[in-house]
């Protein structure tokens, strides 16, 4: 992905949910995308499969898989990518189900419309390998939505994200208001169909703790700017930027029972963000260059990006 | 009121209704209404200088009948439309508010009432209240079921707003059941009662209208039912005395078209989405 | 979960008869006096029968019905009678029963009733959805406007105006009546010809009506449908448009439209006696304003009760329908 | 000495109206007495299902137990005098999940923070009320000018759950429920918010049941932890005790469940897909045996009561059925500090 730039047109003028943002993804990768409310990382899933929706625009930029640009392609040939190539698995608060259809249909359907031409029992076994894959039995393929749990629902997703072995998923916060434990089961489903199928997955989240447990690499999203991107053990241990350091340091541990330490001041508001880089209102070690002058994403060390003057 | 320019109907309806009521207030002052009883024109004139609107077989001059009848039939609407929404509103906020067994008596009686076709019923009363019904008894005996459609409706608005965390909040700030249903409620359901208000003088107008074309309202007033009674009873239609069918019938449908734009305005305001698409 | 359901539904039926049944036996004894004794002494004044004649047939009326015992053994036979479906006879065409009467115009209504809701059910919701959805063809904006105010006047109005063109004016369409006078009801194509030409007015003055009043109600469900998670996934999952339109759009926003049917059948029905009797059409609507005029109780009781009760048996089936629609249903009906 | 706030063997059921007869028990046979002289923070841990949210209900008497008393003072809230229920409503206070749905679009804030000032009559004036105010605000980190005036949706999450704060000061309750108060707040606000709760505990002496299911916030704020599981209470004590060395198998799979933002991975074990069994209802023994890696026959039988394993905490499993059983309506455990 290269410059990708997404704004959104509201009353109060244009607003850049996505600002000029630039990663790459290698093969069988884990890639992380946190941020926070409004930081623009749910934007960039979406412009990655070209489902930005109206007010939204994507305005420029490239998003290229395997040597093809998506951005350019014809409305037919996105729609036969999706899915086949790029999965999504929606974000786990969502009814991202159809209600009145059962599970199997809606996993067919998904077949049908990318031209799997198959035998009614060829299909059904598909659909059951399928379920069992995520560890689900195989007649939650008669039920309805509502008769699974939440972490039944969110496998059901995987099970259909999966099922034209794409290249890539995209998981959009997939284990939103899903309970811990049940999180944790949904986590290593998607790690094992991942390996079995060789695919890299694009993470986004807002917790931390999910992404140093399961991302390799993790680019760090405020206030639609990507402002830090590095192995996420580098994140951990020793970050580059000053926002990613006091997020790390706000975050409650189990170790030991530390003092609050929050950010102070306030998100900033993408209609009217500060000039220069914009965390300069709220970061300890703002210079005046920070307040004129936007940093842009440097290799601080191999393969560690940061936008920041002083690193 | 920049906001007037993008909502249309609002616009449009209250156009109508506010050209409705030019008519009446200048008809009352060009003619005499008491023209508007039997005898007092020759019969069967079209539209002349003399009877701008034309005169019917029963000698009354058309124009007064209009004016005289248009507020009439409004009346009734208003009346039955308020004490509609009056009761429907109480009965809807009470129930949704306060649920047990009142809200189960009051959703049985609004689902079954609902299937039973209201003119039917105001059929039945006023076969057997005989003996000639004046307008305001018509009114009462309209609202007597025009308070089903409004308490369903608010019931179901109250219950979805009833679980908002606000109510809570304010039942723990010390507000009694009373006042929250006042002072947090209500604000936020003002559009949609007032839609709802529209929306009831309306079908108490076609109402009231229905039970007069079929013989049972005040026989002897000049409303605009009874005026297309006549026009029926005197197959005025065949007869080609196409005056005397017209102005009613325009008439009925500003009030509708009015009423209906009006709702449809309201109803944006209460909920902003449906705008989008228009 | 489901018997009980059905249980319920089965419930409210039974209590609408009942409903029914009384709202006929208290309402028509509002005015105090015996309806019955009433409305024969006022025929006696209008008609010039002979006295003696009339008393004998109070007499006979009044003991038959028991008009003489307390009002709530009145109430039981009523309700018994009522149960056999036995209206008695009609007061102003004896010797036919009320049943007779009713039985001739009920097919006629039903005719009308039925194919105009069909029709303009379908084809308002096709509309509604179609308009709702960015694919649809441009000139069906254009037919939006007319419909939608169409929709705000009632059909009797519509259906003046329609006999004016097309019946008076032009003479295109008969005016009046089911079938032209003196046609011999039969089978025959021409017969069936003519009742289909009575019938185009009536049916067009509701169809027109109707349909724009369940485009605009389809319209607002698909928005809020088109704006649901499970589209945004469907979209995700490179499904064609059609299948998005059809069965995550539509499939969806027709639940609540099923339920708008159910309960706007009433005010359907209400508008529907009105436009037959403008059109002189015979069915139930023009029997009910004959016997009106000629303040015939029985009869009017009779018509009230059939339809509150056909009414009842849509609602029902209806009722029944619906969780096959919706699977989720375990009966929550807001 | 009575205590301030307590539940005796709360127990609420929801039964699913006149034609639904599955019930849910919600809340099932829970006791907890918070002790107004040694104000302290509860966290109440569960998952979603586990019943704390109706414990919060229960405690706030917006809705009423099927079995068991809610107690204020000695009192029951439901036969207490309309007098006594003001000093109820004003001595336990809420403050809610959801920072979007708690206030009244049709109003700006400022309606938050005056409706209990007019109905509980705290300030003569409006002076002192407005000065009331602008004081509880800054005690939340939000500057008065910036926040009074405007309406909910030109406020950030962040400083909605903060006014929510700011309006519990300011009625001086001496018992906060807190539910969820930070689970819809960006982790960078979290911590300030947290860190007022603790400070009105620590500066005003006001108890606070932190009700969550984020056992590290818990560990973080808390004194004493309470984990529910499907409306019984499976482990109850000093946080620190039951967090280091958690002994209930329920509370060792929550908190091995936790992904931490640490460098090490130990979160993520790549075990088989076993089919997820539905858990099976189970009407008596211990509702945990249909998930418990160390179930036995007799969990199957009859619900495990509470065994006092430590000074500072009980465990209700039967794998220490030999220490003690807390009888009765049990006190707090004794807090070591």
């Amino acid at each position: 992905m290269r410059e990708l730039t997404v704004s959104y047109d509201t009353p109060l003028g244009a607003v850049r949910a996505a600002d000029r943002i630039s990663f790459g993804l290698r093969a069988g990768e884990r890639l992380g995308f946190a941020g926070e409310s409004g930081s623009g990382k749910s934007t960039v899933a979406l412009a990655i499969l070209r489902m930005i929706q109206p007010p939204g625009r994507i305005e420029g930029g490239e998003v290229r898989l395997d040597g093809v640009d998506l951005l350019s392609l014809a409305d037919e040939d996105m729609r036969r990518v999706r899915l086949a190539r790029i999965a999504l698995i929606p974000q786990g608060s969502m009814n991202a189900l159809n209600p009145v259809l059962r599970i199997g249909d809606q996993i067919i359907d998904a077949l049908r419309d990318h031209e799997i031409r198959t035998s009614a029992r060829e299909r059904d076994a598909r659909v059951r390998e399928l379920l069992e894959s995520v560890g689900l039995r195989s007649e939650v393929a008669e039920m309805f939505p509502h008769e699974l749990s939440g972490g039944m629902k969110q496998r059901a997703c995987i099970a259909i994200a999966i099922s034209l072995r794409p290249r890539v998923i995209i998981a959009d916060e997939p284990t939103s208001a899903l309970d811990v434990v049940v999180q944790k089961q949904v986590m290593e489903t998607l790690a094992r169909v991942q390996k079995d199928l060789g695919a890299s997955v694009i993470l986004v989240g807002h917790d931390m703790g999910l992404m140093a447990q399961f991302v390799d690499r993790l680019g760090i999203m405020y206030a639609g700017r990507l402002i830090e991107a590095s192995p996420v053990r580098a994140i951990l241990t020793r970050s580059l930027h000053p926002y990613t350091r006091m997020l790390i340091a706000s975050l409650p541990s189990l170790e030991q029972k530390g003092t609050f330490n929050g950010i102070p001041g306030l998100i900033p508001l993408l209609r009217d963000l500060p000039p220069g880089c914009a965390f300069h209102p709220r970061c300890p070690d703002a210079v005046d260059r920070c307040r004129t002058e936007r940093p842009g994403l440097r290799e601080v060390r191999p393969d560690s990006w940061a936008a920041c003057h002083l690193v | 009121m920049g906001y007037l320019r993008r909502n249309l109907s609002l616009v449009v309806g209250i156009a109508l209704l506010s050209a409705l009521g030019l008519f009446v207030i200048i008809g009352h002052l060009v003619v005499d209404t008491s023209k508007s009883r039997p005898l007092s024109a020759p019969a069967v004139q079209a539209p002349s200088l003399a009877h701008p609107f034309g005169t019917d077989r029963q000698g009354r001059d058309l124009f007064a009948t209009m004016v005289a009848g248009t507020p009439l039939t409004l009346r009734i609407g208003f009346i039955a439309g308020m004490l509609g929404v009056g009761i429907g509103a109480i009965l809807g906020f009470a129930s949704a508010y306060y649920r047990g067994r009142l809200d189960a008596v009051v959703r049985g009686v609004v689902d079954i009432g609902l299937t039973v076709p209201g003119l039917l019923v105001l059929i039945l009363i006023a076969v057997s209240l005989r003996r000639g019904l004046t307008v305001n008894q018509m009114a009462i005996i309209v609202a007597s079921l025009a308070w089903l459609n409004p308490a369903r409706t608010i019931r179901a608005q109250v219950l979805s707003l009833r679980e908002r965390g606000y109510v809570e909040v304010a039942r723990l700030s010390g507000m009694s059941g009373s006042e929250i249903i006042v002072k947090e409620l209500m604000p936020n359901l003002l559009p949609y009662l007032a839609a709802t208000l529209v929306n009831s003088v309306s079908s108490a107008i076609l109402a009231s209208i229905g039970l007069e074309v079929l013989g049972l309202g005040p026989i002897d007033s000049p409303t605009l039912g009874m005026t297309l009674y006549w026009v029926n009873f005197n197959a005025a239609l065949i007869n080609g005395w196409w005056w005397w069918w017209t102005a009613p019938i325009t008439i009925i449908l500003v009030v509708f078209l009015g009423l209906f734009f009006l709702t449809v305005g309201l109803d944006e305001i209460a909920n902003p989405r449906l705008r989008r698409v228009i | 979960m489901r018997a009980d359901y059905l249980l319920k539904r089965l419930g409210v039926f039974v209590l609408i008869v009942w409903l029914a049944a009384t709202l006929n036996f208290f309402l028509t004894r509002l005015s105090g006096q015996d309806p019955v004794r009433a409305t024969l002494l006022q025929q006696a004044q209008l008609g010039g029968y002979v006295q003696s004649g009339l008393e004998a047939m109070v007499k006979e009326y009044e003991r038959r019905f028991g008009l003489d015992r307390p009002l709530w053994v009145q109430y039981v036979t009523y309700l018994s009678d009522v149960s056999r479906f036995n209206f008695n006879y009609s007061i102003s065409n004896y010797p036919r029963t009320v049943n007779e009467i009713i039985a001739e115009a009920i097919p006629w209504t039903i005719g009308l009733l039925g194919t105009t809701t069909v029709l303009s059910f379908t084809i308002g919701t096709l509309l509604g959805a179609l308009l709702a959805w960015p694919g649809a063809p441009r000139w069906m904006r254009v037919l939006m406007p007319p419909l939608w105010a169409l929709h705000a006047i009632p059909f009797f109005l519509l259906g003046l105006i329609l006999m004016y063109v097309f019946a008076f004016r032009i003479q295109l369409l008969p005016m009046f009546g089911g079938y032209s006078p003196g046609a011999f009801p039969a089978l025959t194509l021409t017969f069936v010809g003519d009742v289909i030409a009575h019938a185009i007015l009536p049916a067009l003055s509701i169809v027109l009506v109707a349909t724009g009043g369940w485009a605009l109600g389809m319209r607002g469900m698909m928005v809020t449908t088109q704006g649901e998670d499970y589209v945004l996934f469907a979209e995700a999952k490179g499904l064609r448009r059609s299948t998005i339109f059809l069965w995550y759009c539509v499939r969806n926003a027709i639940l609540p439209q099923t339920t708008a049917l159910a309960l706007a059948l009433g005010n359907i029905l209400s508008g529907a006696v009105l436009v037959e009797v403008i059109f002189g059409y015979p069915g139930v609507g023009t029997i009910l304003f004959h016997a009106i005029r000629e303040n015939d109780h029985f009869l009017v009781q009779g018509i009230v009760f059939t339809i509150i009760v056909a009414l009842g048996v849509t609602t029902l089936i209806l009722d029944v329908v619906y969780p096959l629609l919706d699977p989720r249903i375990s009966y929550r009906r807001t | 000495m009575t205590t301030l706030l307590e539940a005796r063997h709360a127990t609420r059921i929801f039964d699913g109206g006149y034609f639904d007869r599955t019930s849910t028990l919600a809340l099932d046979d829970f006791s907890l007495a918070i002790d107004g002289d040694r104000p302290s923070i509860i966290a109440v841990v569960g998952e979603s299902g586990s019943g704390k949210t109706t414990l919060a209900r229960l405690l706030l008497g917006l809705t009423s137990p099927t079995q068991g008393q809610i107690l204020y003072k000695g009192q029951e809230l439901q036969t207490m005098s309309r007098a006594v229920w003001r000093a109820f409503r004003r001595d336990v206070q809420v403050i809610f999940q959801d920072p979007y749905g708690v206030y009244n679009p049709f109003y700006r804030i400022d309606h938050v923070l005056t409706t209990p000032i007019a109905k509980f009559g705290l300030a003569a004036s409006r002076a002192e009320a407005r000065a009331s105010i602008d004081g509880v605000l800054r005690a939340v980190g939000l500057r008065p000018e910036e926040t009074l005036g405007r309406f909910a949706h030109q406020l950030s999450g962040g400083q909605r759950q903060r006014i929510m704060v700011a309006r519990a000061l300011l009625l001086r309750p001496r018992v906060i429920l807190a539910d969820e108060p930070v689970s819809m707040v960006d982790a960078s606000l979290r911590a300030t918010i947290l860190a007022s709760l603790r400070t009105m505990n620590r500066d005003l002496g006001i108890s606070i049941v932190y009700i969550t299911h984020d056992l590290a916030t818990a560990y973080q704020i808390s004194d004493t932890i309470v984990v529910l599981y499907r409306g019984s209470v499976v482990e109850i004590g000093d946080v620190e005790l039951v967090v280091k060395r958690p002994q209930h198998p329920y509370t060792q799979l929550l908190l091995s469940s936790i992904p931490l933002a640490s460098p090490e991975r130990t979160w993520m074990t790549e075990k088989p897909s076993t089919p997820v069994a539905a858990t099976e209802t189970i009407d008596h023994g211990c509702k945990f045996a249909g998930r418990c890696p160390s179930v036995a026959a007799s969990c199957r039988e009859s619900a495990p009561s509470l065994f006092q394993t430590d000074r500072d905490r009980a465990v209700a499993c039967y794998l220490y059925r030999d220490a003690p059983t807390v009888t009765g309506d049990h006190r707090q455990p004794g807090r070591s500090r």
